[in-house]
């Protein structure tokens, strides 16, 4: 196995001219992707090496074509869907809701839908709130689908591995703040599965849960918490939905305390549902009240100030656990 | 030629019986939910049916979309049974009467939301297209839905991509409730022609100018690119069976009386009419009457999907 | 105060007609309203009583009369606009997620958005699954809406007299199996503030947390529990955002039992953000695991016996408890 | 009438160079995230705020919508400040270029979703049109946007409901990289026709007729009914500022220069015209400078909107 620095953007490009070149059934779609390679690079180089019939720019029309990519995943493409921002999946919501999620269990099996929805999520760089969101619990509160959060460059083409394998859809979301992160990556993109939760750093006092982007801010104070003798975990989920409840219940298990990070909704989001996960399998052992850390419940503003506090960060991580601590 | 029309005449026929037959079990309280029925439309549908291709060609439709998985080749008892939530039906009970789901035939799916079904066919399109088989994809839809965005983006993103696809638009002056002239701006055929469609219409009381308008569109969105056919049909029983409210359009311009008239004007004789028109009632009874007859979906039907892990494991 | 039996539709009806009385910014938006009535007849009798110009049907076009109503409610009118089915939010889900729900806090209070969308939640009748859903806790989930699902006639009518005064968009889900529901209401129809729970039942032994139709089972379980000995309240957050959260906490302090009971998303949705509102706030309380009852994570099946297998019901909610008291 | 045209030719020099002193600040670091410049549709927008009326009319526009909200009559400085995320912006900085909202002015808001002001539009056009004050609703979008099924929605819709609303459409021949004529079927003068819309077009490098074409528009929507006028318009700086990979479409056909020369066939003095320019340039510097210098957006702004209290309290 030969490892290589990557980008983010990088690993998740690697894989997708794998899957292509490995299956004419993988075909891309999305606006501005072909000739200009996608708003963020990730689609780069693809419509020259695959041609446009696979590689497909399409109007301004959203839920014209993240249909035509559900009803092309139902007869036997396998199509990979760009869209540029999860803030524009209110534009195309049904065909997510309703059509994508549902297809499956109205077919009672029969209908197998390979697709993958990549998009875009994260604040912190002024996009404003339309720009913005992180909607990855919203999605998971939806039966059917499935819903991939990394955070890492490996993590970011193994879980799009599996993505692109699985018969079920998939909404992939990649934080806009990573796609320069670097990090080490097989050169033979190995699949990382879907629904496997990983350890990013151990420790015995306290777990913190935290994906995309807060994994790197939980990391952070981890860190800086171990000099101040406290030994916090940072456990990633990576796949929000399935959430892999049984590793986040073990390691809770052991520290006894619970943090959730997370960049998404206050409410009724995934910081609520690990939360309600943990409380409900392993009550017993836990010696404090599990807490979360989330952004307050508004929408992104676009000031840098206002937006940076907004922003989940280390500073309070530390402050939480800490406190958490005293209990 | 005249086996063929009258295998179509058999078809409508077998279609009005099926929803007759649906209606009543739907009176007695054997239907789950409401059922819209494809009465009215039975040309239409048949037509359809008959000009596409099953092999390689794939539709989806409507709310309103017995008759045309019927006409599309789907196996009719599987049909009855999923109206009726029956184990058995072609998703067991899941979908019900708004999702039939059947991609082994020409009929792809239908869809309880408006417009939904149009994007879809788009995406059975492309994977024709990808197939290069000459397969095609085929979206119906109603007056009403012909307002929702997702068919209007999706009339100019098959233009915009060459897709082979047919746009065919049921015009039966109503949705719900509301008129038709009501709720569109302009007509329909403009519409379509504006996004550069190629268009085709015809009133489905005249059988001959609807076949060819059905088969000249099928025949241009398989060799040359995407089109447009409006089909006048008209709708009986209110918006659902059992709709009050509705306004009863069913009637005059009974499509299935013009078929006979032209039949007989064809030369065809009136025993063979009859004769195909009892066939096809006949069996749409004996297919109905089976399917109720049939166990009702279980429980136990759900617990294959509701595990956590079920999403990822199967 | 007299009071007078109402089902729960002539309820809304009779506070929509008294609101159009009282105030001429009031109009009503949706497909088959006026003629027809509404699907449910909900608006019966306003179109005749204060013409077309004001109860307005509708193309088949929800992202554009929903965004109509949210410009006209920036602009001077109250909208109140009718979707069918709150399946049907798929089709205009910008203009909730982006439009509506964001306009007050990107103008920074500049603009008031007085509107109401009034939508149907609920299974149990075999309509299958797109047009059964229950997305109360996904409209919940995202900043800057007010989200509403009534369980009585009385709060059905006082919910929606304070929705129609709200300055802050409002989504409001009637279930469809309660619209023949009778009881009693107050003839002068007075408002029930948003963001206040009712206790429906009190008790002693457990906290049962449930909404809308729920309620009905909660209560149907809690008379069972009585005469095994148990005794359980019921309480009815009826507004769903802003969470009632002190009253909740408040009653769970007593009892030290949670359930909450809920037909909406089993994942991050209303029942996950109630046990973690609660573990939070009163750890320390607690007797025993919080607990959820909610449909499995699937869509709305169609046929009678699965559907009914599907949804939560008094049977579930009474073995839930019993079990709660073994801890 | 010389005196109207300078006043529109200062206007969209003033729009100019605001755009020049933004980018110059965006070079600088000093914009929180990507803009979307103005530079191109100056006259185009200099005229739709010249005819219409702000005390009663409401326009909505695109994410590219910063000379559109100065030419409605937005005050300069609070946009300036907007754009730079400043404490009083139009929103202190909690909105940002995107979302410039300003009801008290003729413009009601700008949008960060492709289309989603149109239906907003439309809702102006209702409470215009339940006021009876001959207010319109008036909504700017891009040739990309027109592809949008909020946008097709809306045109059918403002037809049926009868609604006093212009409906606008900048053909720049692009929507960030993808080109106009491989995305759309047929063309958007037709499309509108279809609706029911009647129709005017003017390309922004021929000033008269674009302002003939924009005032009759308006005259109709406020008289008649839905009406709808395509413009041409250039696009500078990429799709946001520093795009790279963008065409660049500004150049041969600048509307600015056009205008210039118009004014001096019709008679107007150079020295008038340059002054006009350079009052227009003068002050958009004075403006962007003084924006500059006004304190940041606080963090605390938040604190008003984070209790969960929040929604109904307030
Ligand atoms: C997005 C959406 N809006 C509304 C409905 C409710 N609805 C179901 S069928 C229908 C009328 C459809 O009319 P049309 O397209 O003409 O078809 P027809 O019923 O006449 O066959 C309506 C409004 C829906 N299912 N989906
Ligand atoms: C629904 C949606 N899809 C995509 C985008 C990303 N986007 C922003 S502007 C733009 C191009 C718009 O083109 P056009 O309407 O022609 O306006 P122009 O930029 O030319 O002014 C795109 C694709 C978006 N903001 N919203
Ligand atoms: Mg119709
Ligand atoms: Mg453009």
């Amino acid at each position: 196995m030969t490892e290589q620095m990557m980008t983010f953007s990088g690993a998740l490009n690697a894989v997708l001219h794998q899957a292509m070149r490995q299956d004419g059934a993988v075909v891309c779609i999305g606006e501005d992707i072909a000739q200009n390679g996608g708003v963020f690079g990730v689609t780069h180089g693809l419509c020259d090496a695959f041609g446009s019939d696979r590689v497909i720019d399409t109007p301004i029309s959203e839920t014209a074509f993240v249909g035509m990519a559900v009803g092309a995943a139902m007869t036997g493409l396998k199509p990979m869907v760009e869209l540029m921002f999860c803030d524009f999946t209110g534009v195309c919501f049904d065909q997510i809701l309703n059509q994508a999620a549902k297809a499956r269990f109205l077919s009672n099996g029969k209908l197998k839908l390979p697709l993958v929805i990549r998009t875009t999520m994260g604040a912190g760089d002024g996009s404003g709130a339309m720009h913005s969101q992180s909607l990855h619990g919203l999605f998971a509160s939806i039966p059917g689908l499935i819903v991939v959060c990394p955070s890492s460059p490996a993590d970011a083409a193994g879980l799009l591995k599996s993505s692109l394998a699985s018969d079920d859809p998939v909404i992939f979301l990649e934080n806009k703040q990573l796609y320069e992160l670097e990090g080490l990556v097989d050169a033979a993109l190995p699949p990382v599965p879907l629904g496997s939760a990983k350890l990013a750093k151990d420790g015995a006092d306290v777990t913190i849960v935290a994906t995309s982007a807060m994994v790197h801010e939980a990391l952070a104070a981890a860190t800086r918490l171990e000099s101040a003798g406290v030994s916090a975990a940072v456990l990633d989920p990576r796949t929000v939905k399935p959430l892999d409840e049984a590793s986040i219940l073990e390691h809770v298990r052991g520290t006894g305390r619970l943090l959730v990070v997370d960049e998404g909704a206050p409410f009724a989001g995934l910081a609520d549902a690990v939360i309600s996960s943990v409380v409900r399998g392993s009550f017993p052992s836990l010696k404090a009240a599990p807490q979360k850390l989330c952004p307050p419940d508004t929408p992104v503003p676009y000031a840098p100030a206002p937006e940076a506090c907004w922003l989940p960060g280390s500073d309070a991580i530390v402050e939480a656990v800490v406190l958490m601590m005293e209990d | 030629m005249n086996r063929n029309e009258l295998k179509i005449y058999r078809q409508c026929w077998f279609i009005r019986a099926f929803e007759g037959a649906i209606a009543a079990e739907a009176a007695a309280g054997n239907v789950p939910g409401l059922v819209h029925l494809s009465t009215g439309s039975e040309v239409a549908d048949a037509l359809i049916g008959h000009h596409i291709d099953p092999n390689r060609d794939k539709v989806t439709g409507s709310h309103r979309s017995h008759g045309l998985a019927l006409a599309c080749g789907v196996e009719p008892l599987d049909v009855a049974k999923e109206i009726l939530g029956k184990a058995g039906g072609l998703s067991d009970g899941l979908g019900g009467t708004q999702h039939l789901i059947a991609p082994e035939s020409g009929f792809l799916t239908s869809n309880g939301i408006v417009g939904a079904q149009v994007p879809i066919a788009a995406g059975a399109a492309l994977s024709a297209k990808s197939r290069s088989g000459g397969g095609i994809g085929v979206a119906v839809f109603g007056d009403g839905a012909a307002n929702q965005g997702a068919v209007l983006e999706t009339m100019n993103m098959a233009v915009a991509l060459k897709l082979p696809m047919l746009f065919v638009l049921y015009n039966n002056g109503m949705a719900q409730s509301t008129k038709a002239e009501t709720a569109s701006g302009g007509n329909y055929r403009d519409r379509a022609r504006s996004f550069g469609l190629p268009v085709w219409s015809a009133d489905s009381v005249d059988f001959a100018a609807c076949s060819k308008a059905v088969e000249h569109s099928v025949g241009h969105a398989r060799l040359k690119g995407p089109a447009f056919v409006e089909v006048a049909v008209s709708r009986d029983h209110g918006h659902y069976y059992g709709d009050e409210k509705a306004d009863q359009v069913f009637g005059a311009n009974d499509a299935l009386l013009a078929f006979e008239k032209w039949l007989l004007e064809q030369g065809v004789e009136r025993s063979a009419i009859v004769a195909a028109a009892d066939a096809g009632k006949a069996h749409a009874h004996a297919i109905v009457t089976e399917a109720v007859a049939a166990p009702n979906a279980p429980a136990t039907l759900l617990s294959g999907w509701s595990s956590g892990e079920s999403a990822v494991n199967d």
